[in-house]
């Protein structure tokens, strides 16, 4: 953060020479900010681009290539902007600020949330970002992944931690709202429903079943939020609703379609063999 | 000197009254959020039975949904006695939504176990409030209504979860439901935006029940008791 | 077929309920037509006091406008007895506007005779309507504020053509009255938007008369009895 | 399933969360309430400078005015006591709005008593705030700016009447102390909106005062003192 | 003075305009009233061909519906005689929506009894008013037109619902004709906004339609008649 | 108006033949409604034009002068335009095309009940702009000042009077719904706040005084008919008032800047002598 | 005098910049309505592809169709000359939306009779504009990537279409066209709000085909020439 | 597989051309900012001509002032050198405001040195930009007029300060001016709404100055040399 820099004039008069220095703790405010904006939109960015790999997740062995891949480039957002990010928050009121980075944050806890549900097969918590987002040592050395960005030109982040350098020893941390992570969520269930409607495609019927509960279940979660949180959730909520729409229509189509497959043909079809279309009367055909 | 002394105490006597009524409102939105909350409750109950195994066990989730009917009834005594007998209308908006979410829950019970219609009377009763402007607390009509068309959402998602749960005979039953309903409702002269727009969409409910109706008989998924 | 004969005569008893407050409705807002009309015609009245020859003539334009009094109140009454005792508040919308409009024109005639400030009570009983709730319909209390608000806008524009008009004195009389009434309202908690709004009017009518004084002083056309 | 109970206690979390934040609000909002109370007063007692003979008394008015700072200081004290540590962004909108009133309020008691604009330090001073984050519960800068402009609009208020009570110096004086706060304010690269719109306000006062010069220039009413 | 005295003839004279307007509007609106009750009626009556039961007995509920033409052309005979010559969409806003609605009912009528396209002619005629403006009260072509468009949006149910009822032939005739409607309204240069969204409504019924025969096809179902 | 011309394919189906028909007299209407719209404007321009020349009306004899003209040019506009407007409404509903004609309407009768004010110091009956749209004859031929139009490639109007031509005899008249009189005489309250404006300028302050108190006047027309009149009309209403308000400020003005007026000197100030400034306790000067 | 008229002449000039801006506006209005009325009938042209007798004559009816190509030039030969060179983006929004249209249509066109995906190169060709800014009238690229987005509906549609007409390859060369395409927006950042809503479009009709392709392949449909 | 190579080179192309707007959109935006802060200092020198000592030094300041005439130009020069040259509409509203502003104080400094209206061509000049399309980054027409309006309100200020310094000269010139460029307005045929609310108060201040005139009229102050 740049240090306010009044010049006096030589023709000031003392209320313009104050205006001064409210100039430069203006400008300065402004300007953290606008940094943090273009940080949030690199973060979005490149959350987005990995939610397109991930969304190439389809067979065993692609898939431990591909979520490795990801792996590496969380740990390269983590230690790169977003550690640039707590950085510069280090020592300031992060609500100040918070509308500057929430659209970064929740693009990445979208990405991260769906990594790790490919991965894990359950949903991330809370804690679990936060714990990524902390970096023990204070303002030590930038992560080694740093990737090269556009804010070359910035000084350095060791030689000037700004306001927060008294708290060497604390460990460094982006501080994560639980809004932001729940509006995160509510994102997530977008990128569930795609993957669902591509798995319907490559006839991973077993995972549309699985999303199509997770769906279900994030969205009771939400509907006993109701609109008690912050405004943001209402309007996520009503995309949801569609997204879980389009999964249980998707599933619903899946089954119709199911009951009607004779059985010798399944094969054919569907690569992954699955207990699925027991019933066997189908339409005449 | 003596008006303005005057016109300040007359100032001052409205100041007061108003105080008096801004915390009455105040303990009014207060009651309706802690209803809110059971009213959320008992939804998110009830969305268990778009689950897999929801469908399967739907006579235990409604009796745990019904739990909390006496929460509800207590919460509508509580408001009901913070709000003046001829001032209903003037905070209605405030427990307005709440009510119309009863509504839809309790008729989506009765539909649950009964596959009837919940009249007026069996809705009030259900949420402990009177049905008659004499008797106090009342379930207002159009709000009864909202309720009726909220159900109608409600299951057309559910008959597409049912089948999907394998229960192809619930999609003839709905249609059928959902078709008597639409009957009824035409009967009415809506001139609430509102509720017209809600009615258009049991139209689209209806229509997209009819489908799954199409798509099982396409398929030749129609169960034999159906004729 | 019996489920459904059941649902349809339920639906016909709640398209009759409907019909009814339908058709209440309709009268209601006819019957506020009419005294909307004769509001009107009060304020019309009342509009030529801005007249050059007006200004000279007040007594006179005031009788005028009050001859219609006894129309005014034969209008509410009327209203009253078609609004049943306990959902004034579910129809208040209706009647809100021209309320406050009357509210206006009775304070405007009050300042005009007797340069005081008509109080609650006085307004009511002017345009023949209660004051609690007890007693029936009633004048509510934001309403009769809404009109002490336009009140101000009134003699703002009032004071500046009583200049025109060649009448010095009455800008300080008015700026007097004004400033009295702007303590008034700082002593109330405003919540409602529309009153907070207008209330910023009040202060800004004030600064303009104000002004009007200040164009008077400094062209030493302050009357004598001013000091 | 796994993920499911996993699901429930993220939504369980969230649910105790947003309670806590939710009561902490309540709280704050009624504490804040208090605080614009106390604040509503000391500007209705400013008002009087407005009067005639006001004007004559402003010391005795600027002493009953900070008579209410001890009761203010006590209220952002307890105010200050709610608040988290840098959390104070979270909560900011709730106490920005009367914080600027105060800013305004405490700037216009300097204003009077001392003819000098009073610095961020004075004001956090005068309603008993820090101005470092270290030290705790600050003054926003941009709520002082805001404060300052508010001024603005009010001297331009007290011009007009001060001419009126007979003192034809105020407003060079006046001039003098708004062309430097505005000439202070164009050095500022105002982002936020409301500020930027209340700038333009100044420039109109300015202008406004100005014109009043001009009055007393052209009549030959400006004092000798002044050249 | 004089030109006072002309002035208040003017507004007097508008102000008898006015009530004459509004009271004939009145009037107006309550015939459409009527109007619109019998339209429902028909409406629902016609619903039934949806049901099971229902498409085997097209003609008994087409006799039915016709049954109330009477009654229709009543009202439009009483709505005529309101309406002053050369004046009809003067007032058209009012009748305009029940008009595309009775034009939807005669066209699903025609259809349902001859599978023809009701010409605007034979609309005409059914409801007893006239094509070209000498005649009288007539039917609006656009009116017509949008009555054609709702008929696209219910034959693509109705053929959702035959096929449940195991009449596999009828979408084959439906896609057919909606075809040439869809053809028939491309020539047009659709200025009215209403018809433009409407239309792109009849190119999603098609579509709907279409994949009922391309699912029909898919199995084999396909009749042998047709090729 | 052009007959419908459906020119019927080789291929069509009986449905597509009728919809020709359908399509044809769409394009019909929707033309004429452009037609009317086009000269509609051409009212518009014109009698803009018009009023900004009458606001140039200050001293006896360049009013004479400027008065003719504008009498000219009015006659010009109902003989060519105004007419031709009648003549493709004739035999059709014109409240079917009144919104393409209404912005013309309203502005024609803005000027001329201003002229009329200038000219005859009150304000024109509805009747009387009705009589000035009524040509007698019928379907005759074109009035004399016919303007040089753009329209000029239209068939003339005596050869093709269209669907009205079996009325003959009857008197050809724009019809003018009250309505529109009513709302082109809340704009003329515009431009009597612009004269008003103009003439505290030039020192005629009896015509200020005058115009204060017609305005005054039109308000109260207004505050009488309130809310029940056309929408339009309430949002005129706001405009009305500003006018009003302004005028009255501006009379204001006079009246407190008249009242320190040294008697002496009125003459160097206001060219016209009034009886003005009786009041002579103006401040220390 | 002499600044005066100087003045005056100065002011003329800009005043007849002005009116001819206005209108070119108008002319380009009319050009580009005549511009729509061909692009809509080459559009009325293409729909019937989707007639049973269409799909076994596609080569006649893209003759048909490509044969107001030279209209369409001209009419965009004709446009161009009339927005000045360098100013095509200031009237932009009047073509936008037609040049979208054509782009669809041109693309359509390509692929009907090629199979290929039309290059912006070979929409910009068809219809006679240039690629490259220098050129003079360009195809925005935009516009043409919305033209690709509804071509993408379109073949979902044909795609059904051709199944019910017998046609059991193309579904499986249709799926594959439309995959590619996908792959290719994924490739794009899409910041147009417009493009992305309809790229989730592209989504959907690309599962729609799929689903067609499911259903051949269940049924042993599936042509052998496939792999 | 080669057709589908292909498609993604293609799309790869058009990827990279959306981002390169995309970031050419960022550049101008920030060149845009940073001339937006030259032409505040320049405002902000100018101000100072409303200060009793600045009117005695108007030719010092306007020096200082055009001092920053060369890095506008450099701002400029850079700006149109990002902007494609036939692409400037496309682009125009980031840089329309800041142009207006520039146009403003281009029209001031000449104003204030030489008492004449500055061209489109002097501002242009001034400023380092084109007048024609052809020649590259221009001046429209409408920025400049919008500049010129400012103009006039700045003006009717500063004459209200210079009879308060004292100089009554002044005045009677602007009054001249402000005349003769209401009569150019007038000329012009107004469609751009912004222009013609500007335009409404270029008539107050004309009124304004001619008020001052009156003022110092009446008390003789009107200097010999102007007739
Ligand atoms: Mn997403
Ligand atoms: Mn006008």
């Amino acid at each position: 953060p740049p240090e306010p820099k009044p010049e006096p004039a030589a023709d000031d008069t003392p209320v313009t020479a104050m205006f001064r220095g409210f100039a430069s703790q203006l400008d300065s405010k402004h300007d953290l900010y606008e940094r943090l904006v273009k940080k949030s939109r690199d973060v979005t960015i490149e959350s987005k681009r990995i939610i397109f790999m991930l969304h190439r997740v389809t067979s065993e062995e692609q898939d431990r290539q591909v979520l490795e891949e990801a792996a590496g480039r969380f740990r390269q957002l983590e230690g790169g902007t977003l550690r640039q990010i707590a950085e510069e928050l280090a020592g300031h009121d992060p609500y100040l600020y918070l509308r500057a980075i929430s659209p970064g944050l929740q693009e990445y806890i979208e990405a991260l949330s769906f990594y790790h549900y490919l991965l894990n097969d359950r949903v991330i918590s809370c804690a679990e970002v936060q714990q990524r987002l902390t970096y023990p040592g204070g303002s030590a050395e930038p992560a080694s992944g740093a990737e090269p960005s556009t804010t070359a030109g910035e000084p350095p982040p060791p030689a000037e931690t700004g306001p927060g350098e008294g708290e060497v020893g604390d460990p460094l941390r982006l501080p994560l709202p639980y809004h932001e992570y729940v509006l995160g969520l509510a994102d997530l269930t977008g990128e569930l429903m795609r993957r669902c409607i591509s798995s319907v495609s490559s006839g991973q019927l077993e995972e549309c079943w699985r999303l199509c509960a997770l769906l279900r279940t994030i969205h009771e979660g939400f509907v006993n939020i109701g609109n008690t949180g912050p405004r943001e959730i209402t309007r996520k909520l009503a995309t949801l609703r569609q997204s879980l729409t389009k999964v249980e229509n998707a599933c619903y189509q899946l089954k119709v379609r199911g009951e009607e497959i004779p059985r010798h043909m399944l094969a054919d079809v569907f690569s992954a063999t699955d207990d699925y279309g027991a019933h066997d009367d189908y339409a005449a055909d | 000197m003596d008006s303005s002394n005057n016109l300040s105490d007359v100032f001052l006597q409205y100041s007061a009254y108003m105080e008096d009524e801004q915390s009455l409102r105040e303990e009014i939105r207060s009651q309706v959020r802690e209803l809110e909350q059971t009213a959320r409750e008992m939804t998110t109950l009830l969305q268990s039975v778009h689950q897999q195994d929801g469908i399967q066990n739907i006579p235990a989730i409604c009796e745990k949904a019904k739990g909390l009917y006496p929460t509800i009834k207590e919460h509508y005594a509580a408001l009901s006695k913070k709000v003046p007998k001829d001032q209903y209308y003037r905070f209605h908006d405030h427990w307005r939504f709440v009510t119309q979410r009863m509504a839809f829950v309790a008729a989506l019970l009765v539909y649950l176990e009964t596959e009837q219609l919940a009249t007026q009377q069996m809705v009030a009763d259900a949420i402990g409030v009177a049905l008659n402007k004499e008797d106090g607390f009342i379930l207002d009509l159009e709000d009864y209504l909202a309720g009726l068309l909220m159900l109608s959402s409600e299951l057309s998602r559910f008959v597409v979860n049912s089948v999907t749960a394998g229960d192809y005979l619930r999609p003839f039953r709905v249609a059928q439901f959902l078709s008597e309903l639409s009957a009824g409702f035409r009967l009415l002269n809506l001139k609430n935006d509102n509720l017209r727009k809600r009615f258009d969409g049991l139209k689209y409910d209806l229509k997209k029940v009819e489908e799954v109706v199409y798509d099982l008989s396409i398929r030749g998924l129609k169960p034999k008791q159906e004729t």
